[in-house]
């Protein structure tokens, strides 16, 4: 057993982290959140210098490596700047759908243009109602003439209102309509700009602010059969593989956010005074500190471990929850421990925190909050009743 | 068994502002919530009706109510979901200085216009470098022949754009016991030297304004000064009391608001089998636990409420509700969103403007960590 | 303010039975403890000084004392740190179905002993597969001529092996709804074919007797039935709710029983720098929450007591009362046992017994999760 | 990066479990826990399969391997029983401060008949007000002729009434008296059968109830000079290595318990109905089940790291500390929902979780409670202010 991460993966946590020291601008991540708009130089420069896909296969110029490296990236990302590391994160998020289940060609196509920084994707599953239940899914996908037709509705999607292509959950539909069972359930991609597809703004989000939600209705839309992904059954656990992808990615970014929020408390409290001592000199505060790296040490080696076991096809549907529900009720405590500390300043926008707060409970609700996780759990390690 | 006793006048009263706000300010506060700012003429309506200051005696115009009224339009206002007419630190924090301390002319001159909206104040303590720690602000004010000179900086000040009036709090230099050198000053809006700084940014309280002030060679004449010299620091921790039992009742009734909604946006809403959210197990455990806690917060705070109004002022228990509620309010405001799902990734939510908003009372007024430890002390721990 | 009004009487009372305890009871605690039973001459002593079944009117031989008696003795009882002399079970619980229900006959029968102590009651609800599911319960009482025949065992049955008056819960087969099968009976101990079984090891609750109970083809009169035929269910849902409040009164007395001692541990012992504990800013904050719980503990119940009182009952409110106090209580211990440090490894530590009886009462009288379904149940979710 | 346990560590892991599951038997652990006895011919059987010492060296008769390992060992057995495997590992308490810290001749003296199972250890370091703080020590150590003479009394020392040896924390003095300073502070090796120890029992305990407690006085207890243990300064991080040590054997400790108490409430919640269903169908209890599962793989994956950071002499006070502190806590969180998952039963003494409850609390206590581990992690994780 080697507890430790390799000298490579450490160089790519030193580069990512150098990156986002330089390249995160503490205004600027204010302006662009304040604005809704998306870091797109930031986007591009991370893209040419490979942080976007590091976990990509090389055919689709990706880096190759697996998602525990894009775990080190997200965390480090997130650290430096919660909000730019969920913008780039999110950038091609989904995406892994198309290589993880789709043709190579499929993959060339939409893949590509997401590494180099200049497409951002989107993942749209999830429908009013469904509550975390991927499989009450109702949009439709049906076989029309070497093309296929969506319709249906998707909600809170992340990049909805801009990206380039989406990665649609839907049922397949045979010549009798669905046959309701899960087997039926299915991903296709689809162009953003195909014709029947009508955005709506969801508006002024809680956090993740450079990031759009569109609600996206499909109707008949038409793309290329090929576009329907094969591969994209179920894994052992339930649920589409991407789900437990997604929500180790989640649980990187939550613990980057988390720590970004601990360094700067941290440091706040070393060098702020009150009632005539550092406040680092109160037994209070130095357990929050206590409580606030234990927390983190905790969920660090929870995710890496997770995120390597993924990369070794042997993470299950309730370890990628596990991962999700620990990282983010740590980012949630930690943010907000952090905003605490910080007393009044924890409140104003200049000192970040307040926007790691407002992101650690974005991460928290997104791809199933704790009551979808906790169920995802159950139903691994209960497992079949008699 | 009940243990406030509020009368019909109180329902009355409470009815007719609840109807007031959902019709004259309602409408209005999405768009003030993205202005970060209120308007004057907000103020100005909500004092013209009766519901500003309702403890001001009648003879300055106010209603001369009891402290149930302040409770009433505290609750109340907390249902409009916006924090920007600030009302309760205006009419239950601020004014209530110059009703305590205030000389004859002092309440002649200032409390009718409180009243009616056409002043609005604020109350400067805190300091860049001084938050919960009071002994330790530096703003001076000296004495410069029948004028005071006041100079330094305050922050975090609450309405601090829109404020007419400000109670400043400034140190006499000369006097080393910070206990005994603080005194506090009336000073108006557009008085030489006053400036006011930046419109603070912020997580929420977005249509309120949060502003810092600077005060340089300020000149306000020596009757400005609010009971007698030096007499400032117990006179805020005399007030402190009411301001932090006023928090803790903002902080419920914001509780108890978002759970109200939340608990109907599960009962109301199916998943995709046509079940409501509100049947599953886990769903009514949480909504039942939110509201366990909600409603011992509740009883808690009215036990206080009444000794308050019956002039019973407890600090330990003070304390503790302030802490305790705050806390209990922000659990829910967190909890809350999660039973929302994706529906809590916008502000179309309105759980998210609370999860924002509730943020800053676990701060103000004095930390959650200050309330612990005077809880402590006055335990004898 | 107070919320119960305790008169002169109540605390001459209190005062008397403190007394009392202290000096006739506390000393045999500890040896009970090891003997895993309490004696019946205690029981005895008990009723002789009018400390048992304060409830009942006097014309049994009761001091006939409203709700508050009862509140005190649960209260004081508490102080003792021993749970074998379960005066709470056998006044508040039993007993009160023979007042409610029982004939004349059976009143004159057996009140007077209860209140003496000369006879120790249980009620034997739960049966080995059926916990909180009161529906499922398999034993059965058929009739046969003038006589109940009763088949079936139970178990968890406090008092158990003391008991020498059992009110048993059991089913007439021949009806098929749960709800109208069930009817209670008075079975006295020594009655051919009923045999108390194992005197259960547990947890905690040592000096208490805790046993099954099994019955064979055992008769009893039919008169020996309590209100009407298939009443039974009812009657539990009704009395449930005593037993209920009774052990949130219970949990509320623990938990501020341990934290009175450890208070004074904390303040009383001093570090190896000379320092009390108490003045360790972790340890006082500690100290804070847990009083700031338990006030919020002691005023939610007082109120819902005052209600209950007042023939008020609160169903919602008061399953939140038992589940949010027995798992406070929990808390307390688990963390007053924290602030010990070594000292708590042995039952030298009053809190170590603390610890292993309070661990129960989130179990017993429905646990604290069917609390959570039955308030959810209520609240309309 | 090898975020798994080796084939050998694994064997060893299942050597231990089958040992545990054919070695101890409930009845007996409840026996014995009655009447407060050791379970002696358990421990002679695990000394001779080489389960005692598996980290010591070798020329101890140890297996020379790490405290992982050693870990593993500790997990499988309290998950089996809390009771028995916490006495067990606790055989040997503090031994390792023998061959950590002093002579070859002093290890085979001492440590050898610990290995083979026949003798007891005992760290004799607290005393009453220490409260976590060794630096407080009161016992003195000083030379004499070429012997040295303890004097002082420390409290709650496990194994105190039946341990062939303590390993006493004490201050040494010069000819002056002790400087008071940190680096005074020593280790002494004391047979147990030395005039002028004065035992006391310190009764019944809560939990770990197979194990005696006792005080132990030491008046002029005179001892071979080369008893005292040169090499026991301090470590990175502040406080005696020994204490990280035992911080990290007791959090795998809490981690077998937690498992083990996990393991019996999913057997029966499986088992069991109420109204008419498995307990496994109620959302809540399956919630449960999630939370407890998820708190176990968090402290898992943690206490390994932790464990294999010591070996590779890494470990600092903080890291240690945060270790026991998750361990510990959960182990209470995950122990006290099986009692009550497990309702009345849960509280019976032959159902076993209620004594996993109780071992839980103790091992909580122990080795610094709460309060004593946040201290030490916020002094490393604050280091010194300015």
């Amino acid at each position: 057993m080697e507890f430790e991460l390799s000298k490579p993966q450490k160089e790519i946590q030193k580069a990512a982290r150098d990156f986002a020291k330089g390249e995160f601008d503490k205004e600027m991540v204010i302006e662009l959140s304040k604005g809704r708009k998306y870091p797109e130089n930031v986007l591009k420069k991370a893209g040419e210098l490979g942080f976007i896909g590091i976990h990509y296969p090389a055919s689709c110029e990706g880096a190759g490596m697996g998602l525990l490296e894009n775990a080190l990236v997200a965390e480090q990302f997130c650290r430096q700047d919660s909000a730019m590391g969920m913008a780039l994160l999110f950038s091609g998020f989904a995406a892994e759908c198309i290589f993880r289940f789709g043709s190579n060609e499929l993959a060339e196509k939409f893949v590509l243009p997401v590494v180099e920084g200049g497409s951002l994707s989107a993942c749209a599953f999830f429908e009013t109602g469904m509550f975390g239940n991927l499989a009450s899914v109702s949009t439709t996908i049906r076989e029309d003439n070497g093309h296929i037709l969506i319709n249906g509705e998707k909600n809170f999607v992340v990049n909805g209102m801009n990206a380039s292509f989406f990665v649609v959950l839907g049922r397949k539909e045979g010549e009798n309509g669905a046959s309701g069972d899960s087997g039926d359930v299915f991903l296709a991609v689809v162009e953003g700009d195909r014709k029947g597809i009508r955005l709506t703004d969801a508006g002024q989000t809680l956090g993740n602010n450079m990031v759009s939600f569109g609600h996206v209705r499909f109707d008949n839309v038409r793309v290329d059969a090929g576009n329907l992904l094969q591969k994209s059954g179920s894994v052992p656990g339930g649920g589409p593989a991407f789900i437990n992808e997604a929500r180790i990615q989640l649980s990187a970014m939550a613990l980057g956010t988390a720590q970004g929020a601990f360094d700067r408390a941290l440091d706040y409290i070393r060098q702020r005074e009150q009632f005539g001592r550092k406040l680092a000199r109160f037994q209070v505060t130095r357990h929050k500190i206590a409580e606030m790296a234990a927390r983190i040490e905790q969920t660090r080696w929870l995710v890496y471990r997770t995120a390597w076991k993924f990369d070794r096809k042997k993470c299950d549907a309730a370890e990628a929850a596990i991962a999700k529900l620990t990282a983010s009720k740590c980012a949630m405590a930690v943010t907000d421990e952090a905003v605490q500390l910080l007393g009044g300043y924890g409140y104003m926008t200049e000192y970040e925190v307040e926007h790691f707060y407002r992101d650690a409970k974005t991460i928290d609700i997104m791809m199933g909050s704790a009551l979808a996780l906790k169920d995802a759990i159950a139903d691994v390690v209960i497992g079949k009743l008699k | 068994m009940k243990i406030l006793q509020y009368n019909e006048d109180h329902d009355n009263f409470r009815m007719r502002l609840r109807r007031f706000l959902e019709s004259e300010i309602m409408p209005y506060t999405d768009q003030w919530e993205k202005e970060h700012i209120t308007p004057k003429w907000a103020w100005q309506k909500m004092g013209r009706e009766g519901f500003l200051c309702t403890s001001v005696s009648e003879q300055y115009g106010g209603l001369g109510g009891d402290f149930l009224y302040s409770v009433i339009v505290a609750e109340e206002m907390t249902r409009t979901n916006h924090t920007g007419l600030a009302s309760m630190l205006h009419s239950d924090v601020v004014v209530p200085y110059i009703q305590s301390f205030g000389t004859e002319a002092q309440k002649r001159k200032y409390l009718p216009g409180c009243v009616s909206g056409d002043i609005i104040t604020a109350i400067a303590m805190t300091e860049p470098d001084a938050g919960s720690d009071l002994a330790s602000m530096t703003a001076t004010a000296e004495k410069s022949g029948d004028e005071i000179v006041l100079n330094g900086s305050k922050t975090f000040i609450s309405n601090g754009i829109n404020a007419d009036l400000v109670i400043v709090a400034a140190k006499n230099p000369a006097v080393e016991n910070p206990y005994e050198s603080v005194s506090l000053y009336l000073v108006e809006s557009g008085t030489p030297g006053f400036k006011k700084g930046r419109h603070l940014e912020k997580m929420g309280f977005h249509s309120q304004d949060t502003a810092e002030m600077f005060f340089t060679d300020c000149r306000i004449p020596e009757e400005n000064r609010m009971g007698s010299d030096g007499a400032g620091f117990h006179m805020l921790m005399e007030k402190l009391q009411q301001e932090r039992l006023m928090t803790a009742i903002g902080g419920q009734a914001a509780a108890e608001y978002m759970l109200e909604i939340t608990q109907k946006f599960c009962r109301e809403t199916a998943d995709a089998t046509g079940k409501p959210l509100s049947k599953r197990q886990a769903v009514m455990f949480a909504l039942v636990e939110m509201a366990t806690e909600v409603r011992l917060g509740r009883t808690f705070l009215d036990k206080l409420i009444a000794g308050h109004a019956a002039g019973e002022p407890e600090i330990v228990e003070t304390s503790m509700a302030k802490y305790w509620i705050t806390d209990l309010a922000k659990r829910v405001s967190q909890q809350c969103l999660d039973l929302y799902g994706d529906y809590g990734f916008t502000e179309a939510c309105p759980i998210a403007r609370g999860f924002r908003d509730i943020r800053v009372m676990s701060i103000f007024a004095g930390t959650n960590e200050i309330m612990k430890q005077i809880a402590g002390k006055f335990m004898g721990l």
